[in-house]
């Protein structure tokens, strides 16, 4: 086999050197009951020839966006992806390394990390951030965790309905067979949470208050109301965002009293991949690093005074703690940290901000546009949004991303996709743009929507 | 010449002397301040521009201070310098142990980067993604003939997510049957992320003593082994590479007191085509597609880590499962018990991807990585005998576990035979673990190591022993070839003697 | 802390001592014997299997001995061990003069790779091979825009092979006036091509003494522009980096004696966009798209060497050329005067999707390629003129030419400089010509180094000109931080001793 | 521009440094006749979006091989390209390095030159090669002026028909400025070159008789031949190989007397990429060496006794020889030849000859299908072949390719698109197989044959 390199007579020296007859001596204490002396079930092997005849004309049965044009959102953003960056992820030296636990042999993937680090903190606002979670909804429930822990003897988490249903669904998965409970607190009239039902349903029982903006309906937040609602209580606020690019042109959580800030930061030139691999981050105030879950990259120098890069911290991970790490995660997203650390690095301050402009202005121009069609469709809701909007359909839903299809446009996701219980917003359908989006696309889709 | 791949002789390919050494050094980016450089454009706005100051007003921030500025060619430049810092898979073994360090075939990179797969969104609808989720489709039924498991879900993020996942499993399971139950039993030789995957999933943990052979003591799990027991997690071969002789045994004592037996299927890479889990008795397994299933990684992610159950907790599954039916693929969200979401969307997709292709690529010969994975890591263990300290001596699966016993009398430890191991070009073993081994070196080649590259690596750890004997301060301050020496003693050293006041220095300043 | 790309500090980082350094080395695949080594998998046959040896009889050869024998693996091994001992732009500035060592954009790449360009036959029927046909067109439109021309033809696969078709192309004109004259005129400062082409393109080359502002003497020009010369083939800016300020002068006089003016275009990068090279009376020009326009070199090749020409030259084009008509494109073979074809199939066509890739994403910006290429190396002259000897002080462009004169006195020559900048992190300069410069340093940073790297590499020139004078040795036996010393010296020596006899060996014995 | 690192302020500073007030400055020599102020007429800067957006558009246009079946040969085989090989040419030292004049810091370019030398000489069984050529066609035309060379004072060349009519068209286009007569001659008609009419052309003047093997219409030519003809008049024989493939199961040109052999090497892995780059070789007797065209490496010890690679006999290039060099030849296809050593690495003697064997046998399997189908089709010449073979068509040859596509399928070359006033030849079509072609492909051809 072409990944085994011994060849057969290269093998009968090994054996031979082990003392060992066949290949069964070394297997002898597998109980004969389960040893299994036939190959398994599975096809011949396949040359590269053969796979790629074979998954290619499965990918091929797929709407890729390089041949659609997409309005699909709902916590993931298809961003430019410079090309550069999945060049370089084929480097061996990043792409076939693990985790740097020997720093000396892992400059390039430390420095990598301690980068982006930084460049969460800097998006965030806040002090610290760690070296990856596996994404935003796993990433969400690990501040949580880190909230009770923080504030302890704590038993509540209030929690903004305009938090991404699967990243609440995954807190209800995950906190199920702890001591809490989880109030959701519905959104007002114009897609905001109500700072007032926020501040009522926190109380000194709760430990963390959690709203997401961007929410998920698209709607701009006011970080404020929950760090307000939740330090009145000796709660921690926490403040999730799966749309980085926002940041570029609205308020950092770490700058609005947020204490903790957790989310995706796939927009940075991650592709969609069916949503995943992604990346998620958590960053949070310095006093709180050492109740921060996953890896941290921390600066150091060596006997001889050379700076270099080394994972730091490690005794609030499973490999040393044990049963009383702050969270079990052991291999992380580091791959694609990197690929979000090389966009961000050639993006920069600028490009940053430009594509953060470009995306506001065009879901502006297309919400505009909406509005002016006399039709059965309106913006659901009245507050701010960045780059996705909630687009309330007088027509079913599915009609609507049928007649679009047609034109090989994916005219967004269905409210009812993410939360099918919430029968209030049945009728909505999450439009979002990004920089990639021409205007052609926009008008495209316009067309559509005049069309009924 | 003899000038492949074998160690040279002694002599030099750096001359010494630091005048003549002038090499440069390149930090982060974050380092140089490059005010006004620019690394992208974008397409000229085609629609009117919004003004994000009049919109949001008192929310809107005029941009992310501190952030880097940089041209393409600084940024390419400094990616790859950093790479070149790296030892990785595609230059040399990789002994980490318990983590699988096998080749990375490259056609795994290529069909999981087809846009078909990999520009798809996983909120396009079912009729649309129809390769996507026969791709799920087909790798759950791969995994199912070789587990032997009723279901297997694809959606953990990593091994460690793939525990919980079970573990949720398992007391939802116990839940539903009216009693949660307590504890969770993990021997003393497991990895750190099954007690704290007990933990999260609401368990106390009881830890079991090894027998001196290193594997589960029947008489222990016995007298642990109460009603109150939800779970025994155990490793096959467990992390001293030794295989549990006794696992029918086990499994039966597990679930003769209603119990589950959870295996960590870390190591599957041992027994891969070999052994179908579920013919062991085992209830639940779950397995690092980024290590037997030779996905990258990448610098330490990302992984997938799904879980193979057997009939009794397939209600609990994750939603959704997929479907086929009436002649395509559907997603299947209506499972009343099941835990729920592990995290958002499907899975690592990308990741699943790769695997697919790789378990298409060995098909039917895939026993062979397991053969050939625990034959070189007997051969290494042969070979060593003489020179290091096994204190396990039941015969080894996929790795082997040497201590630094006979070193640490000149003293040298494994932490310093690791460093030293770099000037040879190797990557170091894993030390952090098993914790019943002091002083461990935990060696796993897997199966894509030729006797050659195991040879070369054989006499390096020998070379690096007779160091120890002859001048053993060449071996406690290595590392000597590498572009930084030792950092992570200092900060662990700072961290021991201030506790809670060590401050590393976690990101970058704000010029 | 200043860690970032400035030069460390003398202190070392490879620590000195031959027992601390084990590092391996690794020759060529073809010294490890492994036989029996598999690297591939093909399908399955699935058509009956032919007999080579019964059907070929005498004339059948059982297989290729001392083929190598690999895993994929291993070869994945070999050769990113052996990329890493290269220097390359991806690393640092490479000041290799005359050959535009410019950033190579990644999207040149990710284009020239898109299976909708990559994966097409040249004998593809026209109906199916628009896409590729429009590319062609365009790219020749974006030429003819920044040269001026009539046409261009893209088929070269080279510089030097662009130099022959237009001088082919000259031959060919002149022939078709009735005489094919004999010479070609070649300044003494040419590049190495100019001189070897006129010879195979059936002329005798008459060398023109430079002037000693290194430009073109109008006296030696006039004097030896007889009426046998078939044309003048000049470089702008020439090897010196100098621009021919009486360039419209010398076109006069090359077209009053019926002769034409050939540029050779390596240097295009120094003035694309600011001056059109037909505005100058430029009868003939090839380019280097992987100078000028950013192709990467790849370790020697492949470039592409697209030929403009007047409108007298345009039926003497290679066929086919691309044309539009009746809505689509199509290729034109009915050119009755063509010189014929310089190579099979349509040129390096992946070159040149790299190349309108580039120029697309400069678009109308392209001049400040020139600009900043001119500005740097401006820079640089400025910066090192204290510390190296300049021979000819004419206003600099894209390169400058230093020389060793100064340290040669103390026994170091331009070689031992550029083997120490190795030390320092740097591509050396070229030294092999121009040929009017004794111990020749040509530099030419381009215009994708920033003031951050050129500082860095100025600092080390300087450095290096301080060490000849303190501590030569370090120079003379430089390099000292690279795999191999000095090898290609011993080569030459021997050749040089032993002219004819010195037998280098060019290959892997068989076993 | 991202392409251009300094900023505005630094580039301010560069030209404060140089002592210029701005740009023009540094552009006083040019005559401002010709100095431009206004910006060239090219569209403004586009971005990697756009770009990807306009060229990837133009690249849907064409018929690729993924998404056809493709019977195109002709000098250009699709073989297996291993997924490894595109991934590995990514990485900057290789892509991004030049000829490697610094051997200290090329050793990787360098080791892998010497070891697609070694390559070239092994399967043409020849003692050296060189470091590569452009492509089949300029490789043989600079195989023909090295015998030139080396015989000396002699005329002509003789050049069988059977070489490919794009190859002996560049012969004429480079030759005829010298006073050089070229001869062909016409094959038989089993489809080899006649070794009679062979013997016959070549006289005292001639300097090379030259063929190809497998021919251009696939039929494997007796080197032998070609070898006594010249050597009986003091000639060099030249051989063209252009299916490297071939030379796994077929007699090397090395082993049967040939001089000088030539010609193109992209079977190995190269992409067909519209033609090029490709990448010609260029291999000969031990005694030949110093006539040999392009660069050469050569193993070497530097002074500590380390083995290392090293350009060598470089006074036969233009850099050093100029006028006189061998060549003129300079930048060559190093990406490729490397491209080709890895395919050839990972091949391995095994994968080389099952690969040769499966080309072979599919062929077989074709020509035995179309000799019993009952149509206007036939094999035209009796000659062994090898992968390819010419396909009489009793109809016309367009028809044959317009039913074809409709299936997808490529059908071959036409022998007219070749060598148009080859009238003889009119009605063939030249049908090439690799190991790429499934047999599913070979029946839809058949089918396609069969509906005549
Ligand atoms: C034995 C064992 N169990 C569990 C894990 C955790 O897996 P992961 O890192 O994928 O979360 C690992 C690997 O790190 C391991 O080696
Ligand atoms: C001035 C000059 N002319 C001609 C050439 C030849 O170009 P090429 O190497 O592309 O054949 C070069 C580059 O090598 C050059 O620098």
């Amino acid at each position: 086999m072409r990944y085994i390199p011994s060849s057969p007579a290269e093998r009968e020296a090994l054996l031979a050197a082990v003392g060992a007859v066949s290949i069964d001596d070394l297997f002898a204490t597998v109980p004969r009951a389960v040893y299994r002396t036939e190959r398994p079930t599975l096809p011949p092997p396949a040359s590269e020839i053969e796979v790629r005849r074979d998954l290619g004309r499965v990918a091929a049965k797929n709407a890729h966006l390089g041949e659609w044009t997409s309005f699909l959102g709902a916590g993931l953003y298809s961003h430019h992806a410079p090309a550069f960056v999945s060049q370089l992820l084929l480097r061996g030296e990043f792409l076939t390394s693990y985790t740097p636990y020997q720093a000396e042999v892992a400059q390039g993937t430390l420095t990598a990390i301690w980068e982006f680090q930084t460049h969460m903190a800097l998006l965030t606002g806040m002090d610290v951030a760690n070296a990856s979670m596996y994404e935003g909804a796993s990433a969400f429930v690990e501040a949580v965790l880190m909230a009770e822990r923080l504030t302890k003897k704590r038993t509540k988490v209030v929690v903004s309905t305009g938090v991404h249903p699967e990243y609440r669904q995954c807190l209800r998965t995950y906190l199920v067979n702890f001591p809490f409970t989880i109030v959701e607190v519905p959104l007002g009239k114009d897609g905001t949470t109500d700072a007032g039902a926020l501040a009522a349903a926190a109380d000194d029982a709760t430990f963390a208050v959690c709203v997401q903006s961007p929410n998920v309906f698209g709607i701009v937040e006011t970080w404020k109301a929950a760090a307000d609602a939740a330090h009145a209580r000796g709660a921690l606020a926490i403040g999730v965002v799966n749309e980085m690019f926002s940041l570029a042109v609205l308020e950092a959580p770490g700058s609005a009293e947020i204490d903790i800030a957790c989310g995706e930061a796939a927009s940075f030139g991650l592709a969609p991949s069916f949503g995943g691999p992604l990346v998620g981050f958590l960053a949070c105030r310095d006093a709180y690093k050492r109740q921060i879950p996953g890896r941290l990259v921390g600066r150091a120098t060596d006997a001889d005074g050379r700076s270099g890069f080394c994972l730091t911290l490690s005794t609030r991970e499973q490999h040393i703690r044990r049963e009383r790490a702050t969270s079990n995660i052991c291999t992380n997203q580091g791959l694609f940290a990197l690929a979000a650390t090389m966009t961000l690095s050639v993006l920069g301050k600028q490009g940053l901000r430009e594509t953060a402009v470009q995306c506001l202005s065009k879901a502006e121009y297309l919400k505009a546009a909406v509005k002016a069609i006399p039709g059965p469709f309106s913006v659901a809701f009245a507050g701010k949004t960045f780059n996705e909007f909630a687009l309330h359909c007088g027509v079913p839903v599915n009609e609507v991303l049928r007649r679009a299809e047609a034109k090989k446009i994916l005219a967004g996701v269905p409210y009812a996709r993410l939360e099918p219980s919430a029968s209030a917003y049945r009728d909505l359908l999450l439009v979002a743009v990004t920089e990639r989006t021409p205007r052609s696309g926009l008008d495209a889709l316009l067309d559509t929507l005049r069309s009924f | 010449m003899s000038d492949h791949g074998t160690l040279t002789s002694p002599e030099p390919l750096v001359r010494a002397d630091a005048r003549l050494d002038r090499r440069r050094r390149f930090g982060s980016l974050f380092d140089a301040p490059r005010a006004g450089r620019v690394g992208v454009l974008l397409p000229p706005l085609d629609v009117p521009e919004a003004d994000p100051a009049a919109l949001y007003g008192k929310a809107h921030r005029p941009g992310v201070e501190g952030e880097v500025e940089a041209s393409e060619v600084d940024v390419v430049r400094h990616f790859t310098r950093l790479s070149q810092m790296n030892f990785a898979i595609d230059t040399a073994l990789y002994s980490l142990g318990s983590c699988t360090m096998k080749h990375n075939p490259r056609i795994n990179e290529e069909i999981a980067r087809l846009p078909g797969f990999n520009d798809t969104h996983p909120y396009t609808p079912e009729h649309l993604s129809q390769g996507n989720l026969e791709l799920l489709f087909r790798l759950e039924e791969a995994l199912k003939v070789l587990t032997g498991f009723q279901r297997v879900t694809l959606q953990p993020s990593a091994g460690a997510n793939g525990e919980l996942t079970g573990a949720l499993m398992i007391r939802a399971a116990h839940v539903k049957a009216g009693n949660a139950r307590k504890h969770v039993l993990v021997p003393d030789s497991a990895h750190g992320t099954n007690p704290a995957t007990a933990h999260f999933a609401g368990y106390s943990v009881i830890e079991l003593a090894s027998s001196p052979r290193g594997t589960v003591e029947l008489s222990e799990l016995e007298a642990k082994l109460t009603d109150d027991v939800a779970a025994l997690m155990i490793t096959v071969p467990n992390t001293l590479g030794v295989f549990e002789e006794r696992i029918l045994e086990i499994a039966k004592l597990v679930h003769a007191k209603g119990a589950y037996l959870y295996l960590d299927g870390a190591n599957f890479n041992a027994f891969v085509g070999k052994v179908r889990p579920a013919d062991m008795g085992v209830d639940v397994m779950h397995m690092n597609l980024h290590k037997t299933f030779s996905t990258p990684h990448g610098g330490g992610g990302p992984g997938a880590g799904p879980v193979g159950v057997c009939p009794s907790l397939v209600p609990f599954l994750p939603v959704p499962t997929v479907e086929w039916s009436d002649g395509a693929f559907r997603l299947e969200y209506d499972r009343p018990d099941s835990i729920g979401k592990m995290r958002a969307f499907h899975g690592n997709f990308g990741v699943l991807v790769r695997a697919l292709t790789y378990i298409l690529s060995y098909g039917s010969s895939i026993h062979e990585v397991a053969e050939n994975a625990v034959l070189n890591a007997n051969y290494i263990r042969k070979r060593l005998e003489p020179f290091y300290h096994l204190k396990y001596e039941a015969p080894s699966y996929h790795e082997v576990v040497f201590s630094d016993r006979l070193q640490a009398a000149a003293g040298v430890h494994n932490i310093d035979i690791a460093k030293r191991l770099m000037d040879f070009g190797f990557h170091p073993p894993t030390m952090s673990f098993p914790l019943i081994v002091p002083g461990a070196l935990m060696i796993e080649p897997t199966e894509s190591e030729g006797k050659d590259e195991l040879d070369a690596f054989v006499d390096a750890m020998i070379a690096i022993a007779k160091e120890c004997e002859t001048s053993p301060g060449i071996v406690t301050s290595a590392p000597h070839t590498t572009p930084v020496g030792r950092l992570d003693d200092a900060a662990t050293a700072r961290e021991a003697s201030r506790p809670g006041n060590f401050a590393p220095v976690l990101r970058a300043p704000v010029r």
